[in-house]
């Protein structure tokens, strides 16, 4: 029995904690938060050389051949830095690929995600919250017709894996003929989302793209807690802090009894929940039969609760704690995307249910 | 018992409305002058039929009534139904006029009473520092007497309207020596003057209804003084027993209330509307309870109020409830919104955005933790609530509050 | 406009409250709380003397020919008082028989509750939570065969009110055939409940039944919530008396900042809650239109908050407020029956929803 | 991270199964014998093999096992499957025989610990008192050195197993001068003898757990006493440390939010299933998210107590997490039993009662409260964590208080 990260996870975790206190201190993660395009080439291309963009693709393809409690623990580190970027959905697409794929397309796509040199997204949700593979409606067939929504940086994206009817997967180029990007207004300025619509749009179907849809939703939930649960204590951390420095009625305020109670029922709520996600993760190679609805436990319990942290951190720094200037937003906002990607709280709780034969 | 208003109120709404009827919006001759001017010489009248500026003397250009709330309360809606321009609100009108009624000297309300109230003087607020927050007692902008002007330098936070406001009433040390709250002292000061900058304070939602206020070297002439030197606390007190209009803070959580009904209708859970979902129903139902019981003690509050009694702890409740209804509403409404949680109420047009009904959800849900921001957090309700409500004994760290 | 208690209700409400106090302190509620019956024939024939037995009833009868928020009023102070007895099921049979009744049982029955000379009760559900009027099963007819369950003091009853399918009301009197009262164990021991069974019982229909029974059921519910009120507010009383005696750590607990905000949130959860079911008094009479939701949503909203407030007064009270012997449980269990009788809050907000048309 | 066992230990768990299928329930001759005798016989044996008392030194009738958490959680587990025997339970073995472990002299160790583990001696804890609670500081039971005897006088409370117990530990008064804590000891005193009185302590629920111990001249010998005079509050700290088995109690909100999921199965809500009500399905999922971050949090606490890690604030966490999802469970459960909530759990069998599953949980509606009772209030427990845990500062009156 053994329910803590390996020494190499701890390594793993730290070396990319280290990377973003160092390269995504809170001024530079607002300043592409704020800027034209929510990304930042340099500080991508530095976690693609620590390994992150292949961190889950086999060895064979130059990945590090990982799990996904490897990659949910860098996900974890993300979101405690806030760092912007396009992990999540070059994460998703990768992994898509690599289940769903044939040998060419591996062959094709896995080197190039892995080494960085070409960027991925994920194409799921259609407008209405169509986010799970029985949801989409858009027709499968090697030209595409319709469009999706919420599809993180496909500005950027080389690739596209988009969610076909039947729960199917196929794969678009960025030059495909009748693709076209229309920027969303996404509350999370650091994680941009787009809608993108084809017309007669060639496309190319991943053989077991049906079987493996699911799997990569799940895999988008235990990663989506496992921000959530970065960016929660990264709150908890802040609002510690500033009980500690700032001062009222001459004593600092983390003398006062009742705020000192507020944080600790902050830490109660999102301490212990570390393990939720870790579990969720462990669950996705190691216990497959429970994967699915630990997963969407996990995404339902972490978002909610950090979304309550969000709200409690915003309270607990006073009226600054409101203001734009003050770091808490951009958690804030990242939290709010972590809660309402791939289906609300609401959602999957239905769905753990259902799972549960409840 | 009897939520209707009775046969001698039912005539004056009668009488009011006759009123509104006759000259709004405004007819013949006066039709065709701009807007403005308009309502300028509509509030006019209606001053002189005693409709607006009802607590303020003649002399300083109100209508000088009977106090009755329920009137006032009559006036409020009936104005509002024809849309027509009621009491200049602001904070000039809220909190500086009762302030110089009740404290200032003669020719201060000759100065500042009518212009004020005709919307002509805009003011602000300068209480808040960034230092200081809920402890006014810490504040550190500080006047100097020199020669027949003071001299003030520091910096004020949370200044709503400050960039369109004429003057400022402002809480300023001008007793270094003196202790706490007794070295302060309230003083008028020009807005538009080279020694004062104001810069706004952008919100997370993106707006910026908040402003700093950096004070360098501003001037103001000595006599622009409320009450005595060091008595600015006291002074600023005096407004708080004006605060009132209980109505209207219950009257915004029904508003919201039905907002968010409206929104359960429209938004979809499973394929069905989200207000065919057990859960949704039953929090909306529980959401209702918290609404109508603010919104019938407000009634209760209005009568008490018409009384001229106490309606004590309920007075105080007021604020927290709306706060907690708020918060409430505010969460089930980003359940209900879905995908569309993802989106930024404030994003530029042509992006794909949110539909307007959204749009102001996803405001409302970031905005509703500003509301705190207004006026002292949760926690100091909660102290004000257990100590003057509930007769608690003070905690050790309040006492050095200027909470008493 | 005027959303106040008259001076008559307020005196009203006086005297009922200090007739309690004088006769009715938590010792001597405690006493037959813990006692045999529950009842106190002393206590409750000062009641009647005040005339409580009918206040709501027509002067015609003996009655006061008040209003549903004079009863109510009352309901709170016995709420406040804690103190035992049957008079809910008193005032709401009396209430059925002056709205449902023909001339003749009214004259038969009124005079007598009014004065106290006769004792009567409520036979409403049946077992598997069956309050309402249109899930009564219990087939009409002028001999009944079945039983009912939660039964107020039947055992004490002269009469009863019985409902039957279709939403009817039935008399049947104390003598009757057939009749049989087995007494259930309550947790509120000042309101005892049973158990009574049909066997060819000789009943009388009221006339009206069917048509008011939906009245009564809304009068029950305004009762209860009122009683609710009352219960709460105490119990409010006592934390925050206790807070202000009990001493740790060289000070009265009162001073913790913790505590205090915890009674603080505890007077923000029940105080507005007044007007809540002032408002669904005063719209039975006033207001039928919205006397049956406003009856729901008050039932529903102040029996969870007074249910809280008891939670938290154990609480508030620390271990002591656990045991047999601190008053708290003398209320706590009071709540429990407000709470439950006529069914729970859910049932209720769902009533509330339907009948808003959600 | 692997949360199978291993083959390693996997093996240690045959090796018990083996045992347990041999020896539980006895066999052969031993079978004839009564049943405690057996459970007595079983221990002996299954301490010679090493599965019980493993924290024991041999010479004090344990077996003096090297420390292992998981071999220890793979015994519970075992003996628990086969409804065998295992250590035995209660306050003695859990605080005291620790205690004397650490602080008691060798004559002590000698007479208590192995009656004690064997079952022998029952023992209860002699802590709070009425004027007390949390704040120990103040507690006011006086021993006083006569001869060689103490006799002490006082009353304490919240006492389990009082009415069976053969020895009290209890924190004394002995130096009267000396300020708050340095004034207390900690004596063991026998229960049976005319000084001590116990008197039953009836709960709410109407069950008697928890007892008042009256001392009036009790005695005890003077060297009864562990560790030096005035020593007493910091010997009864040690036991802190050995306060574990973090499973435990996740183990329990995990069996309790099963008890909930069948109750939402067999409950009715509007004539259907009541688990097919979205309310009751999004509830109960909600209070899974707890519950299985609890459990799962608990695994890890294992994993860190096996490798002599300090688990940090996760440790501080697992009881105010016991008490929330409590709460929740009991509050979900009342909605869930309906009409039932009106029946009292504890009501005579000759009354019309409650089906036992609905009994149970009205007992543990109202039980779910007195949990906080048995050590410290949730507020104190907010208070290390947002003192320990967080490194917040210590508020004014805590910093008179014991807890550091």
């Amino acid at each position: 029995m053994n329910f803590e990260l390996s020494e190499e996870q701890q390594l793993l975790q730290q070396t990319v904690r280290q990377y973003l206190e160092n390269e995504c201190p809170p001024t530079h993660a607002r300043a592409v938060f704020e800027g034209e395009t929510g990304f930042d080439p340099a500080l991508w291309k530095g976690m693609v050389e620590m390994g992150i963009a292949g961190l889950h693709l086999a060895e064979a393809y130059g990945g590090a051949g990982l799990e996904m409690i490897d990659l949910a623990v860098v996900s974890e580190t993300i979101g405690w830095g806030g760092a912007p970027g396009p992990f999540l959905g070059h994460a998703l697409a990768g992994l898509a690929i690599q289940l769903g794929g044939s040998d060419a397309q591996k062959e094709r796509w896995l080197p190039r995600l892995a080494a960085g040199d070409a960027l991925a997204t994920i194409a799921l949700a259609e407008a209405g919250g169509l986010w799970q593979p029985e949801d989409w409606t858009l027709a499968a067939g090697n030209k595409l017709e319709g469009a999706k929504v919420n599809v993180p940086f496909a500005s950027l994206a080389d690739v596209f894996v988009v969610g076909v009817a039947g729960g199917g997967l196929a794969l678009v180029e960025k030059a495909a003929a009748g693709l076209e990007i229309h920027p969303m207004g996404g509350v999370d300025r650091g994680r941009r989302i787009d809608r993108i619509s084809f017309e007669g749009t060639p496309a190319e179907a991943l053989p077991k793209g049906a079987e493996i849809s699911s799997r990569v939703r799940d895999a988008g939930l235990v990663l989506l807690a496992a921000d959530a649960f970065g960016a929660g204590s990264r709150l908890l951390d802040m609002c510690v802090k500033y009980a500690k420095t700032r001062e009222q009625f001459g004593v600092t305020i983390g003398h006062f009894q009742a705020l000192k109670h507020q944080l600790a029922n902050m830490a109660l709520e999102i301490e212990p929940a570390r393990a939720l996600y870790w579990y969720a993760a462990h669950a996705f190679d190691h216990i497959q039969a429970q994967a699915p609805r630990s997963a969407a436990l996990a995404k339902a319990h972490l978002t909610d609760r950090a979304m309550q942290i969000a709200r409690d951190s915003v309270e607990a720094h006073g009226g600054i704690g409101f203001t734009w200037e003050c770091d808490v937003q951009l958690w804030f906002k990242r939290i709010l995307f972590d809660r309402a990607f791939l289906g609300t709280p609401a959602v999957h709780r239905e769905r753990a249910a259902k799972l549960a034969g409840w | 018992m009897d939520l209707s208003y009775g046969k001698q109120y039912e005539d004056f709404r009668a009488e009011v409305q006759t009123f509104l009827a006759r000259h709004w919006p405004p007819k013949g001759t006066d039709a065709g002058q701009n807007k403005e001017e308009g309502a300028r010489r509509f509030r006019e009248l209606a001053s002189e039929h005693g409709f607006l500026n009802r607590a303020i003397p003649k002399q300083y250009g109100g209508s000088e009534q009977e106090p009755d709330e329920i009137k006032a309360n009559i006036i409020r809606e009936e104005f509002m139904k024809a849309r027509a321009p009621g009491d200049v609100r602001g904070i000039g009108t809220m909190m500086l006029v009762p302030t110089l009624l009740e404290k200032g000297e003669d020719w201060q309300k000759e100065k500042f009473v009518a212009p004020t109230i005709r919307g002509e003087f805009g003011w602000c607020q300068g209480y808040s520092e960034p230092g200081s927050g809920s402890d006014l007692a810490s504040l550190k902008t500080r006047a100097e007497l020199i020669g027949d002007e003071w001299v003030i330098n520091g910096q004020k936070i949370w200044t709503t309207t400050a960039k369109t406001a004429d003057y400022m009433f402002c809480l300023c040390r001008t007793e270094p020596e003196a202790s706490k709250h007794a070295g302060i002292s309230y003083l008028l000061i020009p807005m538009k003057q080279p020694g004062i900058e104001v810069r706004p304070l952008r919100q997370m939602t993106g707006g910026a209804d908040f402003n700093e206020v950096f004070l360098t070297n501003a001037k103001t002439p000595k006599n622009w003084i409320v009450g005595k030197r060091g008595e600015g606390w006291l002074v600023s007190r005096a407004t708080l027993k004006h605060e009132r209009n209980s109505i209207g803070a219950a009257a915004q959580s029904t508003a919201v209330f039905a907002g968010l009904v409206h929104l359960a209708k429209t938004a979809k859970r499973g394929g069905k509307p989200a207000i065919e979902d057990s859960e949704v129903r039953q929090r909306l139902a529980t959401i209702e309870g918290y609404v109508r019981s603010h919104e019938y003690s407000g009634y209760r509050q209005l009568t008490l109020n018409a009384r001229g009694e106490n309606p004590g702890i309920l007075q105080l409740l007021n604020k927290l409830s709306s706060t907690n209804i708020g918060n409430e509403v505010a969460k089930l409404a980003l359940d209900l919104l879905g995908e569309d949680g993802l989106l930024d109420p404030t994003a530029a047009e042509e992006m794909v955005v949110l539909p307007t009904g959204s749009r102001s959800w996803m405001n409302q849900y970031m905005y509703s933790l500003g509301i705190a921001v207004a006026g002292g957090t949760a926690n100091i309700q909660r102290n004000v609530i257990g100590e003057r409500g509930l007769g608690l004994p003070r905690d050790v760290f309040a006492d050095r509050s200027p909470g008493k």
